[in-house]
């Protein structure tokens, strides 16, 4: 398991000629064992935020440690992330990309038990051969989900997992969600564009604006929740007011 | 045919070889003898350098060139045989001294002494047949050596890293190996004549005959001209082939280029054509006799 | 298969055709370009010799081994400059100029080196070979999508299983056809190759016959060369596609079934 | 820049020294590689003569007209089979023996049909340089991400568009290799190329030296086509890219300042 | 302006060796200038039904008619496709891709008039500059968005175009639509996972499930809509309903 702990975290871009910050000034504490989720326009920075959680960014200012227990250290063990679009291996049959993040070593009959459970949970069963210009975009953003949670991580980053999936198998999936997390006891973070799954899934949800953290608003209702419970709680308008006329910074600071 | 004198010629092919050391014809070119001589009659005279026997006689075959000034006796044969269409109107030269077997190793200083050894150099050339020759004036034969094709200057290259034991090789080549530290095993005197030949298209000397005589009467003016100016034919050859003056005195006594063919020359060349037969080389024979031509 | 079979051998028909015609009418020199009928029998009687069969046999050994030496140096080579930059810089000036350089001009300094005996012939093979393959798989691996390689680096993957489970497949589209480009031009290379002291060999055998003035056997060589040629690649990339073990995009499309 | 320069410097700079090192101490034939000293003081004489310099300009004029040629061959051909495979079919068995044969062993039916002017020569060129720019185009052609293509389609585009807007843009690192490929050819066929009937070219040159045992020359020759390949690849790849309207992925990644 | 008849349209597609309708008989009339949306699980045949629409892919049986007032012909003259994916030339600025269906003889001032107008409406103008490896998930959709309006296309087929967009972009996105359809009187057929989304634009809500229409439902309410007024309607519920308890038959009928 692992927590995370950002300090004064800055990331400038160039496009052009013209540098900007896609982030900045995030300070943030993610509890080890903590389902976080994160809001905020299009643009906002959010995957940049993800991105440099997991390394494959590096940041202009600022600091991230993972926390284990006691211990901090500069890099995470096994940070997985589900990237915003699939990123499928074209020559990989479904199957084959849900076990992609598997060494050789792994056994072949573990292998089989991992990819049955997981096209069970993502209801790709039926589709386990198919290549990924054989199925359908909700299919494929199923797989990529698939793929990462067969990894195993201790800090599961979720960009917006289920944006192209339809009402039920998105909420079907939203259970499975918060199944694995009081099962196991993951650190998730999840970026979504809906409100209403920001609050069903995380016990915090941060809310970006312009590269900023603007408000970190506590969910303490217990799992499970439920959509209707959810709205008598009245924070999904503030959420919505909050996004809508937050601190207005433009992202682009040319 | 005189209804084929209409047809006027604009433009004669000739072959330009200079190396090994083809005196006559950088004398020709230098002295822009030719372009003097056809120039009279608009006629252009185009020279094309191309060395290898095959690719000449190719070309001839092609229609390209006309007049292969410096041909090697063999390819000239070779071709005939296998029906290029060619005539031979006189001998460019004769170089038995210029045609060596060379060697590094002190051991072989005699053909007898090849016996078992590697030998490299050009198949189905003057060079191979004067080693065949070579070896059976030493009652060798072909199985008591064994013999490596390649070109000459992959010949002398091979035995300067001992990959073989002897050489073929000929012109300036072996006369570099020679300064490099390698030793003649024997010339191809009294072995080959190594005649080099000028031949001419078949179709272009029935046509035009006058030409072909003007040219052969060229070709004697060049002669004359090396007889009377050696210095300045050193010299002119030296800066032509890039030869250092010394080089080319050296060799130049290598070469006889009387032009005149003697009944001996055609000896010369029947026995190239038993040998290229006797070797595997040559399937049909011509008879010699009806590749000369003798201009008056 | 039989309907693309014929397509294909449309345009060879017509120049058969047209060299039967040619000769029959002798519209060129027989010389150079002898009759289908003389070069069948030159052919039969390479071919009832077995000499024929003995030469291609000597070449298919130096092809193969010349091509699979070049692509067991270019093949790695591509892989390590297109994965570390920094490498490639330091070799890439030097790598350029052998690129330019005729391999045969080198030919006196290749025996210096290593003789007269097969080493000389394989080398020149494999500096004709190496380069299409070494670019083609260089290209591949600095143009693999970065999106999939970040997958794999999220999932912290080594550079062995990078290389293995990313680089590879994706850009083996790219590699295969360095592979073609390579093997072809190792058949182009045996006429060089085999101007060094060989004794047989099909680029012997051309040799051989530009000496003695025989364009038929000429063309028996170039027809040879061609067809095995062909034929050889042909079977390699039908073996090296099963060993591979995935499937091109486009062959799922075409029909997966 | 400079900091890659010096890298890149290192290894030849070794290569140097060792030969100077290896002909003081007479570590080999100074008949096979003459000393650094002597091969300075020919290529001093071939160039204050202007000998080199017009050998290298006749031989640029051979490998540019070679190469552009081949080029307009090579890649309309590369598109067209690979928009249209039905033309493929038909072609590619012709192709593939042609593919095999080295061009060397077509010299006398290049003669016959073309002479022996620069005609000869130049289809000796195009024909090393042909496939590698033709298989590469067809590669990145046939390898075009369908998905784009369908954005194409889409919106009703032509032919014409599609190829310009889209296939051409995608295939480009291809097609670019498989030029690169090509130039450095285009190169390396001048031995071949000048052997038929020249008087003239760096190709020449080295034939000439080869025939009368000056290995300084062929080393100059050696080094001289290696330098101005390399030169010439890198001048025309530059001037090439400020002419493509469209960047690479992986330059605006590099920093699209 | 083009309307479409479609009738008995089925499309089989074979995964492995393993063939299965992925639609099957499917009757639907749209009429020119209407706005339909589309509505089902994933993976039961929506995107299949658009890119059969635009001639991308060809249909296994039945067929679709395009009528323009009296006319009726196989083809239509200008579809413009929003695909799934953002699927940009990533050669071209975002600029330059919005203008990628234009041909070479449009005046550059023109280009630069609708360069200008969708950069707006899509809310990237400070991003024109900028190539597709350097904008977020939910600009390169709405570059891929303007795009396709930029080709000012008759019949319009849009898969899910705001699946990437947080509430207040998509918000806004809607609301063009809906202004487009009315000043312009587009034919618009749009896929969306989203109820809300498919009531608040559809004139017509078509559901679809493993690869047949079970139900459509039209919704007669004037524009400019509210969300508000629409959940008044019920048959938000209803749909979901429809959808999760619908006919069940497998999309895997092999
Ligand atoms: N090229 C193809 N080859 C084989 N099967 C395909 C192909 N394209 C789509 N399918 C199958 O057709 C079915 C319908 O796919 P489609 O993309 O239409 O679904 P969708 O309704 O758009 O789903 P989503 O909402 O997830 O995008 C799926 O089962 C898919 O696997
Ligand atoms: N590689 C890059 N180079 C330059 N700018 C970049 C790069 N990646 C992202 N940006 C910029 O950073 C900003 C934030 O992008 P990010 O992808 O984090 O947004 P997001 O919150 O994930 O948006 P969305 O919800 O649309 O996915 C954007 O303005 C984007 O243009
Ligand atoms: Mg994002
Ligand atoms: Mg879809």
């Amino acid at each position: 398991m692992a927590g995370v702990n950002i300090v004064g975290l800055s990331k400038q871009y160039t496009i052009g000629d013209h540098s900007f910050y896609a982030l900045k000034d995030i300070d943030l504490n993610i509890d080890d064992g903590s389902f976080t989720t994160i809001v905020g326009k299009s643009g906002c920075g959010k995957t940049t935020l993800l991105r440099l959680l997991c390394g494959l960014e590096k940041q202009t200012e600022g600091t991230i440690d993972f926390t284990s227990g006691k211990e901090t250290c500069k890099t995470a063990k096994r940070v997985g992330i589900v990237f915003q679009e699939p990123r499928l291996m074209h020559w990989l049959t479904v199957k084959e990309n849900i076990l992609f993040s598997l060494c050789r070593e792994t056994k072949s009959a573990e292998k089989e038990e991992l990819a049955e459970k997981y096209l069970q949970i993502m209801g790709l069963a039926k589709f386990k051969d198919a290549y990924p210009s054989q199925i359908s975009g909700g299919m494929a953003q199923r797989t990529a989900l698939g793929r990462t949670l067969c990894y195993d991580p201790e800090l599961i980053l979720m960009d917006e997992p289920f944006a192209a999936l339809d009402y039920f198998t998105r909420k079907n999936l939203q259970e499975e969600m918060v199944n694995l997390f009081l099962a196991y006891g993951k650190t998730i973070i999840f970026v979504t564009h809906n409100v209403e799954e920001a609050l069903f899934l995380g016990q915090k949800v941060v809310i970006v604006e312009g590269g900023r953290i603007i408000q970190i608003i506590p969910v303490d209702f217990p799992y499970p929740r439920s959509y209707t419970s959810l709205k008598s709680l009245g924070i999904l308008e503030e959420i919505i007011q909050t996004i809508n006329y937050g601190q207005k910074s433009s992202s682009l600071a040319g | 045919a005189p209804a084929d004198k209409a047809e006027k010629v604009e433009k004669i092919n000739i072959t330009y070889v200079k190396s090994p050391l083809n005196v006559p014809s950088i004398i020709q070119k230098s002295q822009n003898m030719l372009a003097s001589e056809f120039g009279k009659d608009n006629i252009e005279v185009a020279f094309h350098e191309i060395t290898a026997g095959p690719k000449q006689t190719q070309a001839l075959a092609a229609g390209s060139l006309d007049i292969l000034n410096a041909l090697g006796a063999t390819s000239a044969i070779l071709a005939a045989a296998n029906g290029v269409d060619l005539k031979i109107i006189s001998i460019f030269s004769r170089a038995p001294e210029a045609f060596m077997i060379i060697s590094k190793t002190p051991d072989i200083d005699e053909p007898a002494d090849l016996k078992g050894k590697k030998v490299g150099g050009p198949t189905g050339t003057v060079l191979h047949q004067l080693l065949m020759a070579a070896l059976t004036a030493n009652s060798l034969t072909a199985q008591d050596i064994e013999f490596v094709s390649m070109d000459i200057p992959s010949a002398v290259a091979a035995m300067q890293n001992g990959s073989i034991d002897a050489a073929l090789a000929a012109g300036p080549a072996s006369l570099r190996a020679l300064n490099a530290g390698a030793h003649i095993v024997t010339t191809g005197e009294g072995l080959v004549e190594g005649a080099i030949v000028v031949a001419v298209r078949g179709e272009f000397l029935r046509k035009h005959p006058d030409l072909v005589k003007r040219f052969n009467k060229v070709h004697q003016e060049s002669l004359a001209f090396i007889k009377n100016n050696p210095e300045e034919t050193y010299r002119l050859t030296a800066e032509e082939t890039g030869l250092s003056v010394e080089d080319v005195k050296k060799m130049f006594p290598w070469y006889d280029f009387n032009h005149e063919i003697k009944p001996s020359d055609i000896e010369e060349m029947k026995k190239t054509q038993e040998f290229l037969i006797k070797n595997g080389m040559l399937t049909n024979s011509i008879k010699i006799e009806d590749l000369i031509v003798t201009l008056k | 298969m039989n309907h693309r079979l014929i397509e294909g051998l449309c345009l060879p028909f017509f120049i058969v055709a047209f060299w039967f015609i040619g000769s029959g009418l002798e519209l060129w020199n027989e010389f150079i370009i002898p009759s289908p009928q003389k070069t069948w029998q030159s052919a039969q009687f390479l071919l009832s010799e077995g000499i024929l069969t003995s030469h291609v046999l000597v070449s298919l050994y130096r092809v193969f081994a010349g091509f699979l030496l070049a692509f067991f140096l270019a093949f790695p080579l591509g892989i390590l400059t297109g994965m570390k930059p920094k490498v490639l810089g330091y070799l890439e000036p030097i790598l350029e100029l052998i690129r330019h350089i005729p391999p045969l001009a080198t030919v006196p300094m290749l025996i210096l080196w290593f003789g007269i005996g097969e080493t000389p012939k394989l080398v020149i093979i494999i500096l004709t070979t190496f380069f299409p393959i070494f670019l083609n798989t260089l290209n591949g691996v600095v143009h693999c999508d970065k999106k999939l390689l970040e997958v794999g680096q999220s999932f912290g993957f080594n550079s062995r299983d990078k290389f293995m489970k990313i680089i590879l497949p994706a850009s083996l589209p790219n590699i295969l056809i360095g592979m073609r480009i390579g093997l072809g031009y190792s058949w182009r290379a045996l006429m060089g190759a085999e101007l060094i002291a060989a004794s047989a060999g099909i680029g012997f055998m051309i040799n051989e016959a530009t000496h003695l003035s025989r364009p038929d056997i000429i063309i028996v060589g170039i027809l040879t060369i061609g067809i095995i040629g062909t034929v050889s690649d042909h079977l390699f990339f039908r073996i090296l596609h099963r060993f591979v073990p995935w499937k091109d995009e486009k062959e799922v499309q075409n029909g997966g079934g």
